[in-house]
């Protein structure tokens, strides 16, 4: 029995998003006396406090929490060292026009979104995800951007033209018509903005 | 209550006696209601009584309709697969001019392996539903570490997919001012432009559907150009266009295809 | 000195977000060998299988990840603020063809289940429970469609492998094929039409 309660303890202070205290516990598990559910804790405070343990459980801010030891500190710390590309949805429509309009000058880009957009063109380049193509034959010879191979493996694509429409994903809102769709497939254009929330 | 015809009280009888109607629209499908109906009835689903079980689906259709429920499209679809695999079955066999050599198949084959299918993957469904569940059964930690907080964790695989990118593209369009949109493409566009940008699209792939062409550019000028450059192309015997199911896509093709790309078109 | 290892690997998979694969062990732990971590995490491993334990170590979506026992749920219920998932038959049945048959088109979903699922196919998407992964190659280069991690781990599956064995109807003439899949120690549902919900 008591097995049982210590093991229901445990699994509460592990998914607790905040320390858990005796009194959160005792109101979540009314059916235990406040003895059994101290009991149950000072077992597990003795069970995690094993030599070994790459888990603790510890006191904190008036309730008990798991946390990483913390000698462990520096193998945490290479969890992120390696980090993946991580998108703001700045950065992720930037990459999307620059992937739709290929090639696109920064004026162009920035045109689309209404912001500069000068720091997250470095941002992507650095990453590899977009390169310079060249310059654009208009006056100024503004430069051109277009995406990288890195960028198809990053969405694991083959190469462009499989890259979605934008009609083929809002297809799939849409149940197919069957009468009238035959006529012109301007409709289809036109109609483009008209779905956007 | 409406009372359902006592024909099809009796037809739709189970355990729940009269009170079918409960069930009315829990089916997922065409497929779904057929695989009742076949249960029901007892019948060996490969030698389905065709007549009776599409009596059955008929009536179906009627009582949903007189609940005021919408038969979707896809019901009515499958009512005329029926009918025409009925009729069929009521037809002497034909002699096929084309091709006399092969076996005529049951009409019922192919509804026979789609019911087969269909249930196997129902029953898979059933199945996913039981596993363990995160955030129903099973729960993994919630709380932030403190001593990870300024800390971003790092993932197996980067954290975006295809679909997110496509759908900040469709933001950025929605944002944008209908008119200002418009002056985007307010450079002058010729036939020829359009004639050389499509076929220089048939240069990089197969085939480039009608619709794409259409895509780029919003302005009146552009739309026209285009598909006056696609007629023309046409008529110039420069390129095909097919199309495979009516109303379906319109497949734009050249008409010569070069050799070297000849084993990329194979299927 | 294994002592240190494992406890080292009991923190990491305790702080990753997301479940933690042997590869990214051996990048994140370069100076031990493969053989030492997969020794370590077999520890592990029978650690937790002990009987009274609040946590589970689970093998999900090619990582290790701790997780609470499933015969808890009613208690840790009451803890969470978040609704727990819920799929209706039919996109349960979409994410089943999906997972079972990946690569797929919407139109081969759409034979198989015999209606619409564009809907359907949003929503999946936009849960990130199936992904497009590119189109296929064939006339008109439809968009094709698999499952995510995600959706591994909301199923707590080890890999798509290890899937539910597919069911033929009834007792047909020939033996199951897959006859060496039963990882998962699920008793096959027979269900009727038991969509009771």
């Amino acid at each position: 029995m008591t097995g049982t309660l210590k093991s229901v303890v445990e699994s509460l202070i592990f998914v607790a998003e905040t320390p858990l205290s005796l009194d959160r516990l005792a109101s979540i598990l009314e059916e235990h006396e406040r003895s059994e559910l101290r009991a149950a804790l000072e077992e597990l405070l003795a069970d995690y406090d094993q030599p070994g343990r790459g888990i603790a459980l510890v006191e904190v801010a008036g309730g008990y929490q798991f946390r990483s030891r913390p000698e462990h500190a520096d193998y945490l710390k290479r969890l992120s060292r390696t980090r993946p590309p991580k998108f703001g949805q700045s950065s992720l429509e930037t990459l999307a026009i620059i992937a739709y309009r290929q090639p696109i000058t920064r004026a162009e880009i920035e045109y689309l979104r209404g912001v500069d957009c000068g720091g997250i063109l470095k941002t992507l380049l650095e990453k590899k995800l977009i390169k310079i193509l060249g310059k654009k034959d208009v006056p100024g010879r503004p430069l051109i951007y277009g995406t990288t191979r890195e960028f198809l493996e990053l969405f694991s694509l083959k190469n462009l033209a499989s890259l979605p429409t934008l009609k083929e994903i809002q297809d799939l809102a849409q149940p197919p018509v069957f009468e009238e769709q035959g006529e012109l497939p301007l409709a289809a254009v036109t109609g483009e903005e008209g779905t956007g929330e | 209550m409406t009372n359902p015809p006592s024909e099809s009280a009796n037809l739709f009888n189970d355990n729940h006696g009269s009170g079918y109607n409960v069930h009315v629209g829990a089916f997922e499908g065409p497929l779904d209601l057929l695989l009742h109906l076949i249960k029901k009835n007892e019948v060996d689903i490969y030698d389905i009584p065709i007549a009776a079980v599409t009596r059955q689906y008929l009536e179906y259709l009627e009582l949903m309709k007189e609940l005021n429920l919408d038969v979707a499209g896809d019901f009515l679809v499958m009512a005329s697969t029926l009918l025409q695999i009925k009729s069929r079955l009521l037809l002497p066999v034909q002699v096929d001019e084309e091709g006399g050599e092969e076996e005529e198949e049951d009409p019922r084959a192919e509804l026979v392996r789609r019911l087969i299918e269909y249930q196997k993957y129902k029953e898979a469904a059933q199945q996913l539903e039981v596993l363990p569940l995160l955030g129903r059964d099973a729960f993994v930690r919630s709380s932030e570490l403190p001593e990870l907080k300024e800390q971003q964790l790092v993932d197996d695989t980067p954290d975006v997919e295809l679909f997110e990118l496509v759908e900040a593209f469709r933001r950025v369009l929605a944002s944008l001012p209908v008119q200002t949109f418009h002056e985007v493409g307010s450079e002058q566009i010729t036939i020829a432009d359009r004639i050389n940008d499509i076929l220089s699209l048939l240069q990089e792939r197969d085939s480039v559907a009608f619709e794409e062409l259409f895509s780029e550019g919003t302005t009146r000028d552009y739309l026209i150009a285009t598909f006056l450059a696609v007629l023309e192309i046409c008529k110039l015997k420069m390129v095909k266009l097919t199309q495979v199911s009516s109303f379906g896509t319109i497949w734009i093709t050249r008409a010569v295809q070069d050799a070297a790309d000849a084993h990329e078109g194979e299927e």
